[in-house]
């Protein structure tokens, strides 16, 4: 494991978790689909470049399969769903910008304390995709619960699985059902969300998560 | 018929029908056929499943029957069963007054029989990676089977079961790649770092802190999956507004199946001599869903509503049970799941007739269900008096031995334990008094579909309450040793 | 031979007992007639009456049961079996271990639940009155008197009215605090039972204060006889309980002879004279109190029964 | 081999049970099964006397069900031969009466099936001999009971009754579940041997003991937790009623004189002090409570509470002599307290009989509506009078026996060295004889207004004499209470095995002594003759009534009561319940329950009557259960508000449950 392998590895990943910071900044909707797909195309070069390094062909497709469905075509139809929807203007953020980004700052520093004192034994590259890994997923989640807007929960929650296919890359040898797996639930996320999307729309005319709240069960 | 032939067919099969099963009732259009094979099928995987119980077959790279999931296989096929012969007439009543539409329930019967498979495969997968994804195909399918009355209510249910259940299984993942970069310094790389025959027979030199953060990942996500307290958000919505069958399905099979996959990470960690972490955590998270649901118990508008708390108390116990280990506890815990399973989807069986002789599923709209229908009103006590705990039912042994056991060691604990059950108990039949005793409220339907199911489970949890079978006991206690 | 003479004696304690009950209250009536200033009736006065009531005829309610005929016949029978065990002339007597004081008490307790009954039976308002006015005194005045009971058998070490009697007779007793109060509680005790003054006037039938006779209003004729004998039998009985325990001399042992008991006898005679005397004396001096004022009288005697009681469990000398 | 018949017994009934739940509507299902729980209670019933009298070794029997590994154990010993005795005795009459008062039952389906499985239960608790066949058929026995609690699910009071039965019920349950815990060890030693020869230290045997008292409490009925017993015992059909309070009370007895005396071992003198004050308090509470009720069951329930109390002080005395080792006094003040056991099972079950008949005759509970019934039913007049001067304890009969001999006991404790027992025994033994002398008083109110006077309503007039076969029941049962009264000794003697296996010691042999007369310790200090003192009775009665025949004259005239010369007195103006018990509440009621009238007077010339309005609080409901109810209503509604959060708010729950789990594993070592 030369240096220069480590470096770039631990650039991409740590990029990785800058692109995931940036997500949480933005209110609108079409930069945070914008940045959402900077953020797979950030995760399809570190999984390629751990292809390279571990020399593990499999990984390759995984990098391909995150570039081109997570980069482009999630992306695109996300963005078609915007327009249809019309609710491309909307600015819906529950927590203030500055205490999101305490938060996510704090969320880092517990992930990179938690991984790093427990993985003393392992390879350095894996502890710190693993590091890396968490803060992303912590990300993710923090994203989904700062959002009103059904769209940048499921983005939030699309980031999150790139932190979880970050980790399992990291782990060397993984055996290739994981990537499946992790490919197999980016596309049955997709559909879902895409079926719910318009039933949803179909239903209450808005996509706004509180709007749906009201209609809990036993409220009435 | 040798007997390795036959034995690699049943793992398989168990796998296989339900399989092709779905396919085939995705095509087929006619409600009357469909709901028979969904039967057939469902009969099929049984057998094959009961004839694991006379050869297991050796454990392959991703099938592994033994002792903790061979019980659990035909428990889940069973229930499997019994709940397609009540589906069966309970979506005939659905069809009939129009709250489902023919497309639909071929929809529905199809993801019936992928959950079935779905749930059959996280059972017997020896590969942790499969059985992830197994509970996840099972965790979607719910989702669709929620929001197939299209109502606004089950859609979002159906929209918090996604979210809430990704974010779990999300967790649940990472846990497992934990898990397996723990294995990998030992194992080396490649599949066998992910089969359980291996990981627990090396376990013990696996590095304890790593097997610590990843367990907490893995209770926290499977945990969601099994509705312990701060996590359980999703399960009373997800009973109250899908249908009945699958309300069955989803409290008596499938906790059972996430809170197998914990077991089977418990019994990894109780190789390992230093890692402590399940103990503690799974006491806390069994004492706050215990006390918690029991309180909720006591404002429920809505009956299905109302067992699905139940559930979340029941789960809790169980969890608590395992949290405290040692064999007395840990065998109450596995009598607990079977007694508990089959108990609940007796009591809802009980409660989708009764939804549909009322037309209603709010409580306040019922009452004196003993006088307009005394047989399906006293079979609804009978559960009732089944999940409180009360003797001649099976839970009161389970309930018995984690109480009396862990009073000697923690009585704080016991004694919220107790307090939980109390209070349960209590608010329980608070709502059933109003339920079946009293004036006769409401419309009364005739009640045509069949008690046969429900009284079934109530018989099996009643005979299990009296004398278990010798072979079932050995398992379950050979499995109390091993969980640690 | 001495097994006959025992129960010679016996049968001579219930007779005398039963001869001496009317004769005692006359003598009252006639010593407080004499301390008002008045002539008052003849001493054979009660005799008289009984002799009158026998012969008038009964007048029945239209609600009386069976059970209001036969209830003066249970409390005749309760009362004179009780009057019976207590030792009067002489201690031992051939019967007096089949019922301790406790037994005896308990024996005055179902007569008066008895006669508490017949009020009720008849329906009217007065005998309701009488009944629960008597029963709410007998939930006070009974345990006061087993609280007496207990300091009186820690003392002698037994509960039998004769063995008690030979230990308040023999000079171990000695004096005791104990013992004092036991006496003061037992006099007040033996009023509120037997409806003297200060509880209940027993010449008037007047409504609101009547307790006693509230309850046999009803009765007349042969039944009244036998009422009015059993409550002369039961005051004769709390006067003989007195006097054989805190005064027990002049009681002829066991197997003494004619002269000894001849000294009973006659000793008995003059306690009787006393305590008649005292009875009369204190009854004029006292007015009677107002009804709801009996619990505190009767809660004071309770009092002071638990105090000697306590007092005999705190240590053996008090 | 008498183990193998109560055992078959028991299954006999379980089986009839089942077959009841069949033909539970055939007409000719009552008489059937009713007859059949007779006829296998009597046998039972013999089995265990030959037994107890007999005092055979204890035989063991170990059946396959129950916990897998243990199997369920089952012994009859001295102890449980005689509460066997006491439990058959009860269903047996039970059953009787039943067999004439079942015809007027509306809904016999629903009471049925769980008579049987009801008397199979208490059996099997009785007979059992580990703590998971014992708690398995102790809590069988309670929602068989609950079942038969809830028989008329339309009255909405039943039904409440029914709730706060069975949720009382469990939390005993639970307790005595933590007992047997504490008991059992934490690798689970759970037969009663193995507790035995566990012999556990001083703390944990207190500990075990007060859980025990708490649990197999409140089935008894002590007082703090008694608050079911009158609202349960009343809604269950009158034989049911008489079963739980004459013979369920019992069966709780059993249950901590089983763990008190056998299981924990040398008891500490303190426990006693507990025992004894409870008692006591029970024994006072109970009473006034049922003087200020005007609902005949209502009463006979609350007044089972006393006799509980009284039971408890025998057998705190037992306990505390048993402390210091004075081994024969402790005989005594046991076979006190179990002789109670007995007497209140014959005569609360013939009381309770009594109510039953009422009941069907006139269709009322409620006395002020009953009245003048000694003309119409004078069988069951004469036969509830017994009841009720046995259970006020007059001599002849056998409620004064026992109260007689736990007097005794009391006497003997001034030697008991401790300091706090010297001043507690004296006032526990004051309010013994104030609760048997308000027992009195409850009873002549009781007898005197449903019985005599007049009738108050068409209801009790119209009212007419009950079948045979309850008459046979209660007949049965007076006959018992004055043999038991006539001659305790053979009562005594039957109950010395029971003394010496538990304290190892019995009272002096009673039938040669002194010509049937009963002699606690020894005959110069005291003894009692029942029956010489009933022949006395009877003599002089009829000395006296052959002495009026003889001399006074026999004329009769019938003549309206005088009632101050008002021409028609309704039947308004007598005495009623409440009224009744007027002075004994101005008395005992304004600082027991807060007792507080209020008069509204119209004013003159107004025509309105007057009213006259009685308030009567619980304070023990009001002081411990309501705001436990309102504690845990506010508790369900915080809590509820976590049903109606968003789905953000969820997932903000899931997310600080994970931060705080990692953050744990950081700061933890």
């Amino acid at each position: 494991m030369t240096g220069i392998d480590f470096d770039t590895a631990h650039l991409l990943a740590g990029s990785l978790v800058l692109v995931s910071f940036l997500e949480l900044y933005q209110d609108r909707l079409y930069a945070l689909l914008n940045f959402y797909a900077l953020h797979a195309l950030v995760l399809a070069a570190s999984v390629a470049w751990q292809a390279f390094i571990q020399d593990a062909p499999h990984l390759y497709v995984t990098a391909a399969i995150a570039l081109g469905f997570k980069a482009i075509v999630i992306p695109v139809a996300l963005h078609r769903i915007i327009v249809r929807l019309g609710i491309h203007r909307e600015i819906e953020k529950v927590v203030g910008v500055g205490t999101a980004m305490l938060a996510g700052i704090g969320l880092v520093a517990l992930s990179m304390v938690v991984m790093l004192r427990v993985t003393q034994e392992a390879d350095p590259l894996a502890r710190e995709d693993l590091a890396f890994a968490l803060a992303v997923v912590l990300l993710g989640l923090l994203m989904m619960v700062t959002r009103r807007n059904a769209v940048s929960q499921v983005v939030g929650f699309m980031s999150l699985e790139n932190g979880l296919v970050l980790a399992a890359t990291g782990a060397k040898g993984m055996p290739l059902v994981v990537e499946i797996s992790v490919a197999f639930s980016i596309l049955i996320a997709f559909i879902v969300i895409g079926i719910f999307l318009f039933r949803i729309r179909e239903r209450f005319d808005t996509v706004d998560v509180q709007v749906l709240d009201l209609f809990r069960g036993e409220r009435r | 018929m040798t007997f390795d032939g036959v034995t690699f067919n049943a793992s398989a099969g168990v796998l296989l029908i339900p399989a092709c099963a779905a396919a085939l009732l995705a095509v087929m259009p006619d409600y009357r056929v469909t709901a028979r094979l969904n039967v057939l099928a469902t009969t099929l995987t049984l057998i094959c499943a009961l004839s694991l119980f006379f050869g297991r077959p050796q454990p392959s790279a991703y099938l592994l029957v033994d002792d903790l999931n061979g019980t659990f296989i035909v428990l889940t096929t069973f229930v499997g069963f019994t709940t397609s012969i009540f589906s069966a007439s309970y979506i005939g009543h659905e069809l009939e007054i129009g709250r489902l539409t023919p497309p639909f329930v071929r929809f529905y019967h199809a993801m019936y029989q992928v959950l079935m498979f779905a749930m059959n495969l996280a059972l017997i997968a020896n590969n942790i990676g499969l059985m992830w994804v197994a509970i996840e195909l099972a965790t979607l399918t719910t989702v669709l089977m929620v929001g197939i009355y299209r109502t606004h209510e089950a859609l979002e249910a159906a929209w918090k079961y996604f979210i809430l259940g990704s974010v779990g299984i999300a967790l649940a993942l990472f846990g497992t790649i934990l898990v397996y970069m723990a294995a990998r310094p030992v194992i080396g790389e490649g599949l066998d770092a992910m089969e359980w025959t291996v990981l627990v027979s090396r376990a013990a030199a696996f590095d304890p802190a790593l097997l610590d953060v990843a367990f907490v990942f893995l209770l926290l996500g499977y945990g969601t999956k099994v509705g312990l307290a701060p996590l359980h958000a999703w399960l009373p919505d997800a009973h109250a507004e899908g249908p009945t069958p699958i309300s069955a399905v989803l409290s008596g099979l499938l906790l059972n199946v996430a809170l197998y996959a914990l077991l089977r990470f418990k019994m990894l960690l109780a190789v390992n001599p230093e890692a402590l972490a399940p103990g503690p955590l799974m006491v806390t998270l069994g004492l706050l869903s215990a006390v918690f649901a029991a309180f909720m118990l006591y404002r429920r508008r809505d009956i299905k509503r109302l067992f699905a708390y139940s559930s979340i108390e029941h789960m809790g116990i169980i969890t608590f049970a395992f949290g405290m280990g040692g064999p007395l506890a840990n065998f109450a815990g596995l009598l607990h799941m079977t007694m508990h399973s089959l108990t609940k989807s007796a009591i809802f069986f009980a409660v989708g007739h009764v939804a549909q002789v009322k037309g209603t599923q709010r409580i306040a709209d019922m009452g004196g269900l003993i006088e307009t229908h005394p047989v399906l009103g006293w079979g609804l006590i009978l559960g009732v008096v089944a999940i409180a705990g009360l003797p001649p039912l099976g839970i009161f042994m389970s309930e018995f031995l984690v109480v009396s056991s862990t009073f000697a060691r923690a009585p704080l604990l016991a004694i919220i334990l107790v307090f939980g059950i109390l209070v349960a108990l209590a608010g329980l039949f608070l709502r059933l008094n109003s339920i079946a005793f009293g004036e006769p409220r409401g419309p009364s339907a005739k009640a045509e579909a069949s008690y046969v199911p429900m009284f079934t489970h109530l018989a099996l949890v009643l005979a299990a309450g009296i004398y278990m079978p010798p072979a079932l006991v050995a398992w379950f206690q050979n499995v109390a040793g091993l969980l640690g | 031979m001495a097994l006959i003479r025992d129960m010679a004696v016996q049968g001579a304690q219930m007779l005398l007992v039963l001869l001496l009950a009317p004769l005692f209250t006359g003598f009252v009536r006639k010593v407080k007639a004499r301390l008002l200033r008045r002539q008052g009736p003849p001493l054979i006065q009660p005799y008289l009456d009984l002799m009158r009531l026998m012969r008038k005829e009964v007048v029945l309610a239209e609600s009386a049961s069976w059970l209001f005929r036969i209830i003066p016949y249970l409390v005749f029978a309760a009362t004179w079996v009780a009057a019976a065990l207590v030792p009067t002339f002489r201690t031992d007597l051939l019967f007096s271990w089949s019922a301790d004081l406790i037994a005896i008490i308990a024996l005055l307790g179902s007569g008066r639940f008895f006669l508490a009954l017949a009020g009720l039976d008849v329906g009217t308002s007065f005998g309701g009155i009488g009944s629960s006015r008597e029963v709410m005194i007998a939930s006070l005045a009974e345990p006061a008197m087993i609280m007496i009971v207990f300091t009186l058998a820690l003392i002698a070490g037994s509960t039998q009215l004769s063995t008690m009697a030979e230990f308040m007779a023999s000079s171990a007793v000695g004096l005791r605090v104990s013992l004092g109060l036991a006496l003061i509680a037992l006099v007040m005790v033996a009023i509120a039972e037997n409806g003297r003054i200060p509880v209940d006037n027993p010449a008037t039938h007047l409504e609101l204060t009547m307790v006693h006779e509230a309850m046999v209003l009803e009765y007349s004729g042969r039944h009244l006889a036998l009422i009015e004998l059993s409550s002369w039998l039961k005051l004769i009985l709390y006067v003989s309980v007195i006097a054989c325990l805190f005064a027990p001399w002049g009681l002829a042992p066991v197997g003494a002879g004619a002269t000894a008991l001849a000294v009973g006898v006659a000793a008995y005679i003059v306690k009787l004279a006393v305590g008649g005397f005292l009875l009369a004396l204190f009854e004029t001096s006292i007015a009677k109190m107002r009804v709801f004022r009996v619990p505190e009288f009767l809660g004071a005697a309770l009092m002071l029964g638990l105090l000697a009681t306590l007092l005999r469990f705190v240590s053996g000398s008090f | 081999m008498t183990l193998t018949i109560v055992l078959a017994g028991a299954a006999a009934l379980l089986t009839l049970g089942l077959l009841a739940v069949i033909i539970g509507r055939s007409p000719a299902a009552t008489r059937f099964i009713y007859g059949a729980s007779m006829l296998i209670s009597a046998i039972s019933l013999a089995a265990a006397l030959a037994h107890l009298l007999g005092a055979a070794a204890p035989e063991n029997v170990t059946l396959p069900v129950g916990l897998p590994w243990l199997g369920a154990h089952l012994r009859l010993d001295a102890l449980s031969a005689f509460f066997l005795v006491v439990v058959d005795l009860g269903a047996m009459s039970a059953s009787l009466f039943a067999l004439g008062y079942g015809e007027h039952e509306t809904a016999p389906q629903r009471v049925l099936p769980f008579y049987p499985t009801f008397l199979a239960a208490m059996t099997l608790v009785v007979c059992a001999d580990d703590a998971y066949t014992f708690l398995f058929s102790w809590e069988f026995m309670s929602l068989t009971s609950w079942a038969l609690v809830i028989s008329h699910p339309r009255l909405p009071e039943n039904v409440r009754a029914g709730y706060v039965y069975l949720v009382m019920a469990s939390f005993g349950t639970l307790t005595l579940l933590l007992a047997f815990g504490l008991l059992a060890g934490p690798d689970g030693l759970y037969t009663f041997a193995q507790m035995r020869a566990a012999h556990p230290s001083a703390a944990l045997g207190a500990l075990a003991l007060m859980l025990a008292l708490v649990g197999a409490g409140s089935k008894a009925g002590i007082v703090p937790l008694h608050v079911w017993l009158p609202l349960a015992h009343p809604a269950a059909p009158s034989h049911v009623s008489a079963l739980m309070s004459g013979v369920m009370t019992k069966v709780a007895v059993y249950g901590f004189v089983r763990i008190a005396f056998d299981l924990v071992g040398a008891p500490v003198w303190w426990w006693s002090m507990v025992v004894l004050a409870l008692g006591g308090i029970t024994a006072v509470m109970g009473v006034l409570y049922a003087l200020m009720q005007h609902d005949l069951k209502r009463l006979l329930a609350y007044h089972t509470v006393e006799n509980i109390g009284i039971i408890f002080i025998g057998l705190g005395l037992a306990l505390a002599f048993e402390a210091y080792g004075m081994v024969f006094a402790a005989a005594l003040a046991l076979t006190a307290a179990l002789l109670h056991v007995f007497n209140h099972s014959l005569f609360k079950s013939l009381l309770f009989f009594g109510a039953g008949a009422v009941l069907t005759a006139t269709g009322e509970r409620d006395m002020e509506h009953l009245g003048g019934l000694i003309h119409r039913m004078p069988q069951t007049a004469f036969v509830f009078l017994i009841g009720c001067a046995a259970i006020s304890a007059l001599p002849p009969l056998n409620g004064f026996v026992s109260e007689w001999l736990t007097f005794q006991a009391i006497l003997l404790s001034p030697e008991l060295p401790s300091w706090g027992l010297k001043f507690l025994v004296p006032a526990v033994g004051a309010l013994l004889a104030l609760s048997a002398a308000l027992a009195a008083a409850c009873f002549v109110k009781a007898y005197g207004v449903t019985f005599l006077g007049r009738p108050r309503t068409r209801a009790a007039e119209g009212a007419s004499e009950t079948d045979a076969f309850s008459l046979a029941a209660m007949f049965f049962l007076a006959a018992l209470c004055l043999v038991a009264g006539i001659l305790p000794g053979l009562f005594i003697d039957a109950l010395a095995p029971v003394s010496s296996a538990l304290i190892g010691e019995r009272m002096p042999v009673q039938i040669g002594a002194q010509w049937l007369a009963i002699v606690p310790i020894a005959a110069s200090r005291s003894s009692y003759d029942g029956l010489l003192v009933f022949l006395f009775m009877v003599i002089s009665g009829t000395l006296a009534a052959f002495a009026i025949h003889r001399l006074a004259s026999d004329r009769l005239r019938r003549a309206p009561a005088w009632d101050c010369g008002y021409p028609d007195a309704s039947p308004v103006t007598q005495y009623t319940a409440m009224s009744f018990a007027e002075p004994i509440r101005r008395v005992f009621g304004t600082v027991v329950f807060h007792a507080r009238e209020h008069v509204d007077m119209p004013p003159p010339g107004d025509t309105r009557p007057a009213r006259l309005t009685v308030e009567l609080h619980d304070l023990i409901w009001e002081a411990l259960y309501a705001p436990l109810v309102v504690g845990i209503g506010v508790a369900a509604d915080r809590f509820n508000r976590l049903q109606f959060l968003t789905i953000r708010q969820f997932l903000t729950l899931v997310f600080c449950t994970l931060v705080i789990l990692l953050l744990v594993l950081a700061i933890w070592p």
